[in-house]
Order: C-alpha cells, then structure tokens, then sequence
C-alpha cells in the first residue's frame, strides 16, 4: 500500500506503524519508550505525528498504515507538542547529567537538547517523586528519581526474558518500577533491562564512574560462555573493559545476554591474572622470562619423547579458545609431538 | 499479634479457576473477601497457582483501589466524594472523619476497629452527602451528623 | 537457533536450557508464548522451563533410553510412524520395532517413575506435530550409557520423520562457547580437522602433506583416557591449555593424584587454577577479549572474536604461544596474523573451505560453506543423511552403572546454575557474579529434608564412595525425593569429589549425571 | 395478578441509603404480627430520588398509591389505614398511579404521570424500573421480556437486526455518542473468532448513576439486550464488566443471569435455536480508567487496568486480541425495546441526529435531585426548572456539569441548550454518560475544576505523559490559585498545557481531563481572573482567599475560636468581654481554625474582596 509520508511516496507493508515506514523510508521520529523487539506502548508520546484528517495528534509507534494515509512527522504543531512533553518529563526528573553516568547516551538529554526543552525555567516545575535509589543487588542501580516509567525495563523483562522480576506499580503520577513488594531486585540478573533503559534510571553497577561514552572504545566481539555465541560488545577505556552490552548489529541473540556474558566480565582485570611465565623450582613457582619458560618446555618435551615416545604426551586442547588456537595446538601435538593423544573437554 | 497466614483458604480459592491470569481479578476478591486483605505469601501462593508473575500480581494489586495489602478494621467507614457528594460538602465531612479517628486515608486506626476510605461515588447522588459505616449507607448527612454515627459505632452501639 | 519459530512443538530433555543456556531459551519460551509451540520439558528436576511447558515428563536421573523407548514404543502400537520416511530415508526400523515388541510401557513407567498416561500423551503430542525440534544437552550424553541415549533420540526422530527441514531435526546445545569450534578444528583424539579420521590412510596422507610432517597413525586417548593413562603412569607429560580437569573431571581425588604422577606438566591458563598448581611450567595466556579469532557456536556457526584489550603484564596470546613452542620444538610455523591460520584451517576443512575472516561479519557463517560464494547452510540432512540412509540402531535400556542403595541411598546429578560457569575460573573472579552467588549447594526435596532434619540453608556432609564434601542444604521442591543436585562450579565444595568416573565405552564420556551419594547432618 | 394487597419499596441504593432497610423489615414485621395478607416487595430505583424512602401500595383493583420520606414509625399508620381499612394514610401520601385494568383510583390523589417530576419524562429504558421485582425473572417476563430476544433468535438475520439498530439511530449512551448499529457491524464484518461481547457496566463519572438503577432495578433488560447483539455480532462469550462498589447491581446480576440460564435464555443453544451465548460477570477493582474500553479489556485479561492505543480497535483487536464490541448498560436496555416496537417508533423521539430518550442523574444544588428519562433534545431549561425545580430557594442557579470529570459546564445563559449530542459539544461539554451536577452560586468554578482534575490525576493509569505529568500540573496551577499563590501567567498556562493534554493523551481520560478546567475558565473566566489577580473567591469556598466573618447575632461568646486562633487575631467572643468574637483581617491568616472549631457554625466565610475593602468591617451582623 501507498502512504505519503513528509511528502514523500513510500510503499508501506500491511500492518505495518508509522513509524516502521518512516524509518524504512529514512525518516527519522524521536522516541523514548519504542523499543523494535519490545510491543508497542505509546506511552511517552514524543513520537506524535499529524495524520490528515485527524484533529488529535497520533503516536507513531502504535498505529497502523493505511492505504493513501498522509503523515507529517515534523511542524510546528508537532515540535511545540513534542517539547511540552519533554518538559513535562523534565519537570519530574532530576536533571543531574553533570554525574548522571548515562550522559552522552541519554535519549531524554539529547531530545531535550533538540527540542530546546526547557530545564532552568521550566514552565511545569512542580512536586517530583522521591524515591530512594536502590543499589542493594550485585549489578544494577535503580535510580527511581530518573525514571520516565517508559516500560521499556519491564516489557523485555516479561516479554523477551520471561522473568516478569518487575512490573509497574501504583498508578498514576506516582507510578514505579518496582519487583513485588517493591523490594531489593533479586532476578536472574541479565541486565537487559538496564540495555533497555533509555535514561539514567538503570545502570551497571561494575561500570559506574568508570569512564563517558565519548571516552570509551567499542569493540564488537562473541561472548566466551556457553555455546550460543552472544554478540556482544566491549566498551574500553585505558586497555580496560568497563562494560559489556549486547551488540546493536544482527546477532544470534538479537539484543539479550545473560548474566554471564554481561556482569561477568572483571575477571579480565582481576588481579590475580597470570602475567609472567612461572617455572616450579623446589616445590615453589619462580618468575622466568617467555625464552626460559620455552626453552625449559622444549628441553623437557623432547627428553620425555625420546626417552618413552610420542604417545607418552598428551595435549588438553580448550573449548574456551578460538578456533584458530585449537587448530595450531592439534597441529602442534601431531605433527609436532607426533601423537594423536590431543582431545578437550567437549565430554564434560 | 502476628498471626500466621493459613494459605488453606487461597489454595481452595484458586482451585474454583481455570483461566489463570484472567481470573486474577477475581481471585484477588475472593481472597480480600476471605482474609479482609491481600497477605504477602498469599500472593505467592496465586503466583504459583495461576503460573503469573508475583510482580505482576503486585502491580495489578496496586493499581486498584479496592485492594488492601493490610488488614482492615472491623468497620469500614467510606466517604464519598463523588461530584454530587462534593458539591454538598463530602470534604469537610471527610475531614472531621478523619481527625475524629486519628488517620489518614486509606489507613485503619491503632485499636483495628477502623479503617477510613474516601470512594469515588457509590452512586446515591440523590441522596449526597453519602457515607458509609460497615455497610450501612447514611445519605443526607452534615458533618456532625456523621461524626455522630462514627461515635456510635464507636461506642459499639450499632 | 531461531529456527524454534518455525517449529509446533519442542522436546527439551536433559537440558535446563534456561540456567546453561539462557539465551537460547529465550526463543523457546518466545515460541512457547506468543507462537502457541507446545513444549514437553524431560528432566529429573523441575527445573524453569516446567513453567512455559504443557507437559513435564520427571523422569529419574539416568532413565533416559526406558523413557524415549517407552514414547516410541507408543508411537509404534498407536501407529503414529511415518512410514514413508521410513521406507525411503532410513534402514534397520524393524530392529527397533522388534526389540521394542519386548519392551511395555508399564516397564516404562516402572524404570522411569513417571506416569504412563505422561508418556502417551508425550508420545501423541511428538508425533501429531507438523514439526518438531529436540533440544538435549549434557543431561543426555553425560552417562555410562549417554551414547545409547542419543541413540534412542535419533530413532525416536527418524521413526516420526521429524528431521531434514527447517522446524524439525534433533540438535544437542554445546556447553561451552567453542566445544562445536574445537571439535570441529581437530582437538579430538580420533579426528584430524573436520572430522577426518585419523586411522583413515588417505587422510592420513592429506594431512602430512598439509602439514610437511609424519603423523602418527594411532588413535588417540581421549581426555578421560589421559587422566586414566597418567595414573598408569603412561602418559608422562600433558601440555594443558585452558582447562582445569582438576574440577571438572568426574572423581577428582583421582584426577588429582593422576596427575601428580606426570612427569612434565605445562599448563596455559590465565588463573592460577587448580590444575596450574600442579604445573612444572606455567605459560600466562589470554582471554576472549584479548585476542582475535573465531568462535564456532553450537548451530556451527563460525563468529569472528576481536582484541579489545592487551592481555596484562607479559601474558600472550595463546596462538602466539603455542607458535613459540612449537617453532622452538622444531615443527614450524610462521603465521603473522589469525586470519592466516583461518585459512590453512579452511584448506584442510572441506566444510569450512569458503570460510575467512573477511567473510566474518555479523552473523558469521554455519558451516557446511564450501566456496568463497556459499551462504553457509541452516539445516542438516536435508535432502539425505552424511552416511547416506538414516540407521535405526536399537537401544536397550542399561541401568547407570552406580544405583543407590542402602549405604548410599540418594542419585545425585550435577549441572550447571546460571550464574556460574564451568570450573568457575572467570565468574568466580568476577567481583558481580561471585558476590551474587557466593557458595554451592546441593538441593534436596522438603520431604527428603524433613525426614533428615535438614534445614534450608544449613550445612551438610555429601558423599560417596570416591569422597565426601560438605555443602549447604537448598531445600527445594525442583528436585523429587530420592534425588539431590550440585552444581559443579565451585572448587569448595566441588561435586565432582562425588562422582564416578565410570565411562560411556563408545563416547568416552563420563557418567556425571548419576551416582549414588550419601547425607549426614554434620 | 395477584389479589393479596401489595406493599413495593424502593430499595435501591439511593432508598436503602435514605432509610428503606428500616422501613422494609418494619412493614414485614408489622404485616407478620397483624396476620395482614399482604406481599411486602423490594423494587429498584423509580426515579424519584428526593422523596425517598417510598413505599407504595396496591390493592386489589385499585390504583398503586404512593408515599414519601416514610420511616420506620410511619408503618403501622400507613399500612393500618391503607390496607385494613383501604383508606390511604392522607398525611404521607404522593401521589397515584394512572389507573390501568380498569383499577380504581382514589380521589383527590394527584396522579404520579402528572407530576412536574413525571410530566416531561419518557420512560423507554427505565420502563420496568420501581415496578418490577428485579429478582423475578417472572415479573420482567410479565411485561414483554425475552420476546425481542425470542423474536431475533427465530425470525431476524444478524444483518436485520444491525440494520434495525442502525436505523433507529441508537447511539453510544457511555459518551462517546458512536452510533451502535456500525459498531456492531464493524465487529460483525471483522475477521477472527471467537468473537466477545462486553456490557460496560464500569459506571465511573461520580455524580452518575444510571447504569447502578438500571442494573439494580431492572437486570434482565441489559440481559436481553446483550443476547440480541451477541447474535447480531455473532459472540458466543459476554462479559459484563461491573463495578465492586454496587454490590446491589452485582447481586441482582448474579440472580439474573442464574435465572436467564435456568430458563434457558443463556447457554448451549438457546431455546433450541442453536445460538450458544453465557455472560459472565466480571467485578471491577476500583480504577476509574477501566471505563475506557481498552483498560476494560485490559483489566478483564488479568492487567492493570492500562489503556491500549487505538488502533486498533476492539472490533478488530480486543479481549484477548479478539474482535469485541463493547456497549454501555444504557444501550444494551435500549435494545430490546427497539427490537419490539421497531426502528422508526424509537427513532420518532428525539431529534434528527440524537434519537430516542436518554437517562440522566440529575443531582447536585437541585431542588428534586433524581434519576430521569427524557426524550433527546429537551432544552435544558425544562429538566433543571420544570422536572428538578431549580435550586434551592434563595441560591441562584449557576451552572450545570454534564459528563462528570470529561465534561464541561453548562452556563445560566446557555440554560436554553437542547440535549443532545452536537449541540452539547458546541458547548464545550458532552452527553457524557448521563450525570448532570447542578451548581448554584456558592460553587466556587475554580474549586470545581480542581476537584474534576484532582479526580482525574488520582485516577491517571500513569502510563502516557501527558496525562500522568500533564494533569499532575494542571492540578496543581490550580491548587495554587485556589490557595492566592497564582502566578501571573497561570491562566495561559492552563490553556496551553490543557490543550496539549487533550491532543496528546493516550486514552479518553487523558483526551478529556482537561475538559472540566478549559471550559470553566470558557464561562466563568472573571472568576478566574479574581482568584488570580485579586486573590479573591467571590463564594468564600476557597479558605485562603476569604474572609472570617463571625455572626454578631449569633456568637454565644463560648471563646472557644479565641483560644484556637494560632495568631491571636480574634478579640473578645468570651463571657468575660460579652461581646461576640471580632476578626482582624489584618491578622487572619486564613487557617480556618475558628471556623472549623466554632461548635454552633457561627462563623462563615466570604470571598475577601481587593485589599482596603476589608476594613468595612471586621465582623457582620447579617449574613
């Protein structure tokens, strides 16, 4: 079906949003609580655009194209609509970027910053929700003072993890996120609802203070866990990984990790890590240079195979290294050592 | 005085339903029926049943009015402040309620004998100002009056 | 993986997919929710799919062939075969049908302990689906008899004909992130990579060339064959890369005093880990972050791994390690780059032949990829099977080798929790994961509890005939009396001080998922 | 039917809460003691609110009498004389019913029809309303019920009962005004099954309580009505989505609904017509938004009661992502009686695009508050003065709300407006679901917009922003002119944020919360004006910007205002003095403390007027 979207012609998919054929079609509508794996809410509402014919203003994000619908996504009607709601947003939120760790990343700061909210003299300035911050649990910040209640954290939550750890409780201005009797977050821990979370409400514990995003290098890589291969993605700052959120390109895990692949990361730092070759010398491992450690390996390899044969040494390959590593270890103990006796622990 | 909970009663509730979550609503009225609120481990209990989340169900809990998490007094006294209530007065009569027996809304005074609640029209608008004490509709009261049939039930005559 | 949206119905046995593989079970339970898939969840405990599941077949630990035997035999007396499949894509059926003449499904409920009325209606729903996916991991094959529980799948899926097409087929979820790729690249005793066997002369030949050296043209020992021939003292040296058998190995008493008879030990590793300790040579190596690469999922799909930090202090890359030993012991080797090895790899690999690195991006490649132009491929066994026909082999029910009796009358499994992984080296040392979950624990049933006057939380005394450990109680209904559960990650309270080291003799898999333990109050 | 004597009362909500309980188990009891062969019978709400408790009498052959405001004590004089001597109780009597089957009326007794009450009323929904038994499915069988129901199920096609509906020109009676026939159509034509029909009996405008009568006095009529559409849309499965806090209604539809299936109007193949429809019932929770029909779905499902966007629609997409239809109580009792008397009988009443009668609530400042029915376009004029008699004397009528919080206000001069479903919108109001709150000129407007706001931010599911923040700020501009903070700009304030409420909300509440406040400061902007620039409110309601007068004529010098006074602005008011209690204006903070603690309500407020005008007086001698 034909929509006419901004003047433009665009060839929209039955049951199909707006939004969906807007952003096909590279047209590009703010939002806060749409999330593409998630149901639609329409909840935040910045995503208004006009359709003709219609007097109220229509959430991009939950309706429907229709044959030779005609959609504006941007006036003044719409900007001056757009920046009321972030201002009232605004209104009931701390506004504290200058330490937020979301800064750089925040989708309410960058908004704001577009639409020219404003935040010093904001006309709807009024009573805010004062909710303590609970940092109890091992891995998340939950700072209820920043959240928009876009439903985002518990929406993936209930409809991508199946866990339903949290839900909203409450109603009205005075709704919260909350577990049931709204206490200390006690989940499996996958963190997808922190990914998810367009403000400063929800953040990593382990990465807090730890460096900006504009600071910070991203490396696309796959988890090193379980045999699903989670793409993920590495956030670096001074050689050290500070944070780990699922890839934002085509992935097997389309977005989720578990707890595994996204806390479980510090022992790369951990400082008990091995970083020099050690040599047991008396019942005691000594420090040694890379040429002693593998002249002294050498030397007592080649001794062992002369003196009781190839088949007398064994190689442990991993499941845990690349491919790469594997395929010259094998090869090293075949055709190197001579023996076939190289296996992993595939069995168990 | 902790009383511990008999989850009998919620077990024997949530067997008379088939549908799960969509029978929620009406377990969590049956058991506010049989308990005079909704207990924490029977939430878990209906979590188990109905296989839905115990932060679903808290959510549901905390979006309806009509759902108590504490124990409600033995009377229940209901102001209504529906428009034609309010345009008569219910504030004030909501008010002197309040002061007379030392709470809040919502909240059931330290004895356990009362729990106050302002409800959004019970629908005898004709009859405005309406309260009501364990049940029994009063219409066309003044705030004296109703402070009166407070003290009543308070004395235990009624 | 995401071929669950296709399918009716998905058959989890020997799998708690939501703790050891959490994002893949996602797509179960997204199938099961908002695709109306039906799901049938096969497993000792109750574990966290029972949730999502229209059936939960609780079968006893190590029953698994009297279990898949039974629903066969049903799909057999019922007529639920599909005899066209049969006829044209398998051989040997009429073996499986005779010996299951002999076998009845009250037998079936009497060895398994789960109701035979489950099993029809497991066995009506399996063969009424269009489509059908089993999923099975370690719960399977971990087993003196694992190999024989596979083997009853495959039947149970070429007599329904659920296989060969997008939806259907019997897939086993890898435990570790590179079991597929380390299988796959040669790192098992009796294949050369790709699965070639190493006993095969002209393989043989093809690999002496690749490689410009002589090979040897004895099967290998098997890791557990190691730990065995160490203690024989016939193994006298062990190059260890990444592993730590010292926890992970059934019976870690003797893995332990195995391997303090060899003679020369280097182990690669970037923890001192248990195993390390007993090293002559330790080599400080890397992690998934430090180097590039490739991992191969447990769909076979090959996914480019990238360097995102330096590894710390002098520690290497493992490659360029394993280089500077094997160059220094004379068998050369002169890559610059991991890509370059990628390469030779997929020279040797005709499965991986169209594989490289600049190949790699997003979603990576499943092999099957035979040329530079190949997408990768799906399914399996399409059009037909890598012998050429599908083979029943028909598969007797073998009681585990250790059954509980009256000195040691509990079976205790063991398996995964989500938050802890393997032998606990990484989770452990990271700061989030191990304050989460600090200790083990073995869970055990209220009513078991109670007989023994066990509290939740206290501490117990688990043992067996190989060792005792002592652990803290989880009272929980996930397990049925009779049974308790210990994950295996923690070095504290390893479980495998606790199980035997009996093996499947065609797999050489060790039976971790069954051995009769003992429970004493301490 | 009966030749025993009858004794009917209403035991509505609205009776019970005037006293009828007493009044019942007394005539019981007093018929049980004197052996009296008489029927005492509970019937719901007839209408007439103001004279409750009513209790009615019907002898053998003769006309049904009624009498008002009847307690306990009046019983045994009333049923003494009108029963055992058939001589109706002259001191309490109302009035009489039009005689019928040839009864006999009593003399000068006025007839009930002639009542100015009565007078302008047509009664098509409420018809059975106060005379039947909602209990006895007999009763309503007894006045033609289930035979519109029997007649579809055997001789309609769902396409005529549609067209039926469409051409009587029925429209939603919940508010929204969308003609009936098209929706069930819409649902019809959707694809999907099954399919789900839902009464919306989640009656939640407070000052509204129409459905509750009807429900409470006459079940079975929402019954019928819902089988016709069932069939119409072809739903097997209906929902009727009641409020817990009318225990009364979901008592009788409980009864009902078990005598519709015992007598085979609901179930498996209705009266062997092979149509399968049951009704459960399902009770609402306390939670204003599940009137919207998408919250309804959504709290029928198990959720919080959160609106869904729409589209798409319930037709298409509802309970359980099924094509629904959902109608009002209203609407559904209309049916039948369309279905009977036919399409172009109903359409005859009312006006061209508002057709045939509509219920309403009639409170507030009313001289005979009530329940009403009245044919669609009646000025309004004649349902405040000639059917509800104005407002109390010596109080000025001032405006009337319809449509509760999602409405607006009508004012005096616009008191010719027509009802019906245009020109009320031309008036910055609604239909609304049919509760009509009567001010009188001590309503404060500015007051009442904040009390309709208050409600719509305690009601707010919090799910879009501009309903959960919006109306919070809208409240809370008007918390502040109401307590003399008001800024400058507040009032272009309200208009702006209103409107941008309005456009951006999700859901009907949101859409139409800022309704109440946009069309006071419409009517009554001086008021506005007064509170915000001249910190005054002209009806004294609001405490900060009045004034504490204190009855000279009245004061009896208790003193107890003297020691409540925080700031010690009230001289003498003891024994001591012997002079009443004087304000200082000047020393007033406006705590109220003195008019809350004086115990004989001596004390008064009134709006403070510009500075320098207070020094009239610090106390008045008449009000």
């Amino acid at each position: 079906m034909k929509v006419i979207i901004d003047n433009k012609e665009i060839i929209a998919n039955e049951g199909e949003t707006v939004l969906e054929a807007a952003k096909r079609a590279g047209l590009k509508i703010p939002t806060l609580c749409h999330h593409p794996r998630l149901s639609n809410y329409g909840g935040c509402r910045v995503c208004v655009v006009e359709v003709g014919g219609m007097n109220r203003l229509i959430t991009s994000c939950t309706t429907p194209v229709s044959d030779g619908m005609v959609v504006t996504t941007d006036s003044p009607k719409i900007r001056e609509t757009r920046k009321t709601l972030l201002e009232l947003i605004l209104s009931d939120h701390p506004n504290d970027c200058m330490t937020c760790d979301k800064t750089g990343e925040c989708a309410l700061q960058d908004l704001a910053y577009e639409y020219g909210a404003n935040v010093k003299e904001n006309p709807y300035d009024g009573a805010m929700r004062q909710y303590p911050t609970e940092d109890k649990n091992q891995f998340i910040i939950r700072d209820f003072s920043k959240c928009i209640l876009c439903a985002k954290c518990t929406r993936v939550c209930d409809e991508v993890r199946a866990v339903g750890a949290i839900d909203i409780m409450k109603r009205g201005f005075y709704a919260k996120v909350a577990t049931s009797f709204d206490g200390v977050l006690d989940c499996e821990f996958c963190g997808n609802c922190v990914d998810v979370c367009p403000v400063g409400s929800l953040t990593e514990k382990l990465a807090k203070g730890k460096g900006r995003t504009w600071e910070t290098g991203k490396v696309d890589t796959i988890c090193g866990y379980c045999g699903v291969g989670c793409g993920i993605t590495l956030h670096i700052k001074d050689n050290t990984v500070i944070k780990v959120t699922p890839t934002e390109k085509e992935s097997v895990n389309n977005g989720a990790l578990c707890v595994k692949g996204k806390f479980a990361y510090d022992f790369i730092n951990n400082k008990d890590r091995l970083t020099r070759p050690l040599i047991k010398k008396d019942d005691k491992f000594v420090e040694a240079s890379w040429d002693e450690a593998i002249d002294y390996t050498v030397k007592r390899l080649k001794e062992i195979k002369e003196k009781y044969g190839s088949n007398s040494i064994g190689g442990l390959s991993s499941a845990r290294c690349t491919n790469e590593e594997n395929y010259i270890f094998q090869k090293f103990i075949r055709a190197g050592i001579g023996t076939n006796n190289v296996d992993h622990c595939a069995r168990y | 005085m902790i009383k511990e909970i008999d989850l009998c009663a919620a077990e024997g509730i949530i067997k008379k339903y088939t549908d799960g979550v969509s029978d929620l609503i009406s377990v969590l009225q049956d058991v506010q029926e049989a308990y005079g609120y909704i207990p924490e481990p029977v939430v878990y209990v209906i979590a188990e049943g109905l296989n839905i989340y115990p932060s679903h169900i808290f959510g549901v809990i905390t979006f309806y009015a009509q759902f108590k998490l504490k124990p409600a007094g033995k009377y229940i006294v209901k102001v209504c402040t529906g428009t034609a209530c309010h345009v008569k007065g219910s504030e004030r009569i909501s008010k002197e309620i309040k002061e007379l027996l030392k709470v809040k809304v919502g909240d059931t005074t330290g004895d356990g004998r009362f729990t106050f609640e302002e409800v959004a029209c019970v629908g005898a608008c004709a009859q405005a100002p309406m309260v009501i004490v364990g049940g029994n509709e009063y219409g066309k009261v003044t705030h004296t009056e109703a402070k009166k049939i407070v003290k009543k039930y308070q004395a235990g005559k009624k | 993986m995401d071929e669950v949206e296709k399918t009716d119905l998905i058959f989890v046995i020997g799998s708690n997919t939501t703790e050891a593989h959490p994002v893949a079970a996602l797509g179960l339970k997204k199938a099961v929710r908002y695709n109306g898939t039906k799901l049938i969840v096969a497993d000792p405990r109750r574990i966290d799919l029972c949730r999502f599941a229209d059936l939960h077949l609780g079968h006893r630990p190590a029953t698994d062939v009297a279990l898949i035997n039974g629903i066969l035999k049903v799909i057999i007396d019922e007529d639920l075969i599909n005899k066209e499949f049969i006829n044209e894509r398998t051989e040997g059926f009429e073996d499986v049908r005779n010996l299951l003449s002999r076998f009845t499904i009250d037998e079936a409920e009497r060895i398994t302990g789960v109701p035979k009325e489950k099993i029809v209606k497991a066995a009506r729903m399996y063969a009424g689906a269009k489509n059908a996916l089993i999923y099975y991991t370690m719960g399977i094959t971990q087993h003196s008899n694992g190999t024989g529980n596979v083997l009853s799948l495959a039947n149970l899926v070429l007599a329904t004909g659920k296989i060969g097409r997008e939806g259907s087929g019997l897939n086993p979820l890898r435990g570790q992130n590179n079991v597929q790729g380390a299988c796959d690249a040669g790192a098992i005793s009796e294949y050369y990579p790709g699965y070639q066997k190493v006993n095969d002369e002209k393989n043989r030949e093809k690999f002496e060339r690749l490689w410009g050296a002589k090979l040897s043209e004895k099967i290998g020992l098997t890791a557990t064959e190691m730990t065995e021939a160490a203690d024989a003292e016939k193994i006298k040296a062990m190059y260890v890369m990444g592993e730590n058998p010292l926890i992970s190995d059934p019976d870690i008493n003797h893995t332990r005093a195995a391997f303090s008879k060899i003679e020369f030990l280097v182990v690669q590793d970037i923890f001192m880990s248990e195993t390390a300790e007993l090293a002559h040579v330790i080599l400080p190596a890397s992690c998934f972050a430090e180097k590039d690469g490739t991992f191969t999922n447990t769909e076979r799909r090959v996914q480019r791994v990238r360097k995102a930090v330096e590894p710390p202090g002098e520690a290497m890359e493992d490659w360029q390690i394993i280089m500077k030993i094997s160059n220094a012991f004379g068998c050369k080797m002169e890559y610059e780059h991991p890509s370059q090895i990628m390469d030779e790899l997929a020279l040797s690999m005709p499965q991986c032949a169209g594989i490289s690195f600049d190949r790699l991006n997003g979603l990576g490649i499943q092999w099957p990829c035979p040329d530079k132009a190949h997408p990768g491929t799906r399914t399996l066994h399409k059009e037909r099977f890598t012998r050429g026909k599908g083979l029943f082999k028909p598969v007797e029910y073998i009681p585990p080798r250790e059954l509980p009796d009256k000195e040691y009358p509990f079976t205790l499994t063991t398996g995964r929790m989500l938050t802890h992984y393997h032998t606990g080296t990484m989770t452990r040392r990271s700061a989030g994961t191990n304050e989460h979950v600090k200790e083990g624990y073995v869970e055990i049933s209220p009513e078991d509890a109670n007989r023994l006057n066990i509290k939740n939380g206290e501490k117990i005394r688990v043992s067996s005939r190989r060792g005792q450990i002592d652990i803290k109680a989880k009272v929980t209904t996930m397990v049925s009396p009779g049974i308790v559960f210990i994950p295996f990650h923690f070095k504290e309270a390893a479980a495998n001080v606790l199980t035997s080291r009996e093996l499947d003799p065609i797999a050489k898999i060790p039976e971790l998922k069954s051995c009769a333990v003992k429970i004493e109050k301490k | 039917m009966t030749t025993k004597p009858k004794i009917i009362i209403g035991m509505g909500t609205c009776g019970l809460a005037a006293g009828a309980r007493a009044v019942f188990e007394e005539a019981e009891k007093y018929i049980h003691e004197k052996k009296i062969g008489a029927q005492v019978i509970g019937v719901g709400c007839i209408g007439m609110c103001h004279e409750e408790p009513l209790l009615d009498i019907v002898m053998p052959k003769r006309t049904r009498v009624i009498y008002s405001r009847v307690t306990a004590d009046m019983i045994s004089k009333i049923i003494h004389s009108h029963i055992q001597k058939d001589k109706p109780e002259k001191g309490h009597v109302l009035s009489q019913m039009l005689p019928d089957d040839g009864a006999n009326p009593y003399p000068s007794i006025p007839y009930y029809e002639e009542m100015p009450f009565n007078k302008k009323q047509h009664r098509i929904v409420l018809k059975n309303c106060g005379f039947i038994n909602p209990l006895s499915i007999n009763e309503y069988i007894a006045r033609d019920g289930y035979e519109a129901a029997k007649n579809v199920l055997f001789s309609m096609k769902p396409e005529e009962i549609i067209d039926t509906v469409k051409r009587s020109g029925l429209r939603g009676r919940g508010g929204g005004g969308f003609p009936t026939g098209m929706k069930w159509e819409f649902c019809r034509k959707a694809e999907g099954s099954p399919k789900y029909l839902i009464c919306n009996a989640d009656e939640g405008d407070p000052g509204a309580f129409m459905d509750r009568s009807v429900l409470e006095g006459d079940p079975h009529s929402v019954i019928e009505g819902m089988i016709i559409a069932a069939y119409a849309i072809g739903a097997n499965q209906g929902y009727i989505y009641v409020r817990a806090e009318y225990p009364l209604a979901v008592k009788h539809l409980k009864v009902a609904i078990a005598q519709a299936r015992e007598k085979d109007f609901l179930g498996k193949n209705i009266l062997g017509s092979g149509f399968d429809f049951d009704i459960d019932l399902k009770q609402g929770a306390g939670a204003f938004v599940c009137g919207e029909e998408t919250a309804l779905i959504a709290s029928i499902e198990g959720e919080r009661g959160m609106p869904r966007s729409k589209p798409p629609f319930p037709a298409n997409k509802g309970l359980w992502g099924k094509p629904t239809n959902i109608n009002n109580v209203e609407t559904f009792a209309n049916v039948p009686q369309i279905i009977l008397k036919g399409a172009d009988w109903y359409a005859g009443f009312g006006t061209e695009k508002s057709k045939g009668t509509k219920v309403f609530a009639l409170t507030g400042k009313i001289k005979r508050p009530g329940l009403i029915e009245v044919p669609m376009g009646i000025p309004l004029k004649e349902i405040i003065f000639d059917i509800g008699g104005g407002v109390a004397d010596g109080s000025r009528f001032k405006a009337v709300q319809t449509g509760g919080p999602s409405g607006g206000c009508i004012p005096a001069e616009l008191i010719d407006t027509h009802v019906e479903y245009e020109s009320l919108i031309a008036a910055g109001t609604m239909m609304g679901s049919g509760g009509m709150v009567v001010m009188d000129d001590s309503n404060c407007m500015v007051e009442m917009a904040r009390f309709f706001l208050n409600f719509s931010t305690d009601e707010s599911c919090g799910k879009c922003v501009p309903c959960r923040i919006g109306t919070k700020r809208l409240l809370e501009i008007l918390e502040r002119i109401v307590a003399g903070k008001a800024k400058e700009n507040d009032l272009e304030l309200l208009a702006s944020l209103g409107g941008t409420v309005k456009t951006a909300s999700l859901c009907g509440l949101g859409q139409t919360a800022p309704n109440p406040v946009l069309s006071m400061i419409r009517y009554f902007r001086d008021e506005y004006v007064e509170h915000i620039k001249d910190k005054s409110c002209r009806t004294g309601t609001c405490q900060a910007l009045s004034r504490y007068i204190v009855n000279l004529d009245t004061c009896k010098m208790c003193g107890i205002c003297v020691k409540g006074c925080p700031v010690d602005a009230i001289a003498d008011g003891t024994k001591k003095t012997k002079k009443p209690a004087l304000i200082d204006d000047e020393k007033c903070i406006r705590c109220g403390i003195c008019f809350e603690k004086c115990p004989f309500g001596v004390i008064y407020t009134k709006g403070a007027k510009k500075a320098g005008h207070v020094k009239e007086g610090l106390s008045e001698v008449k009000v």
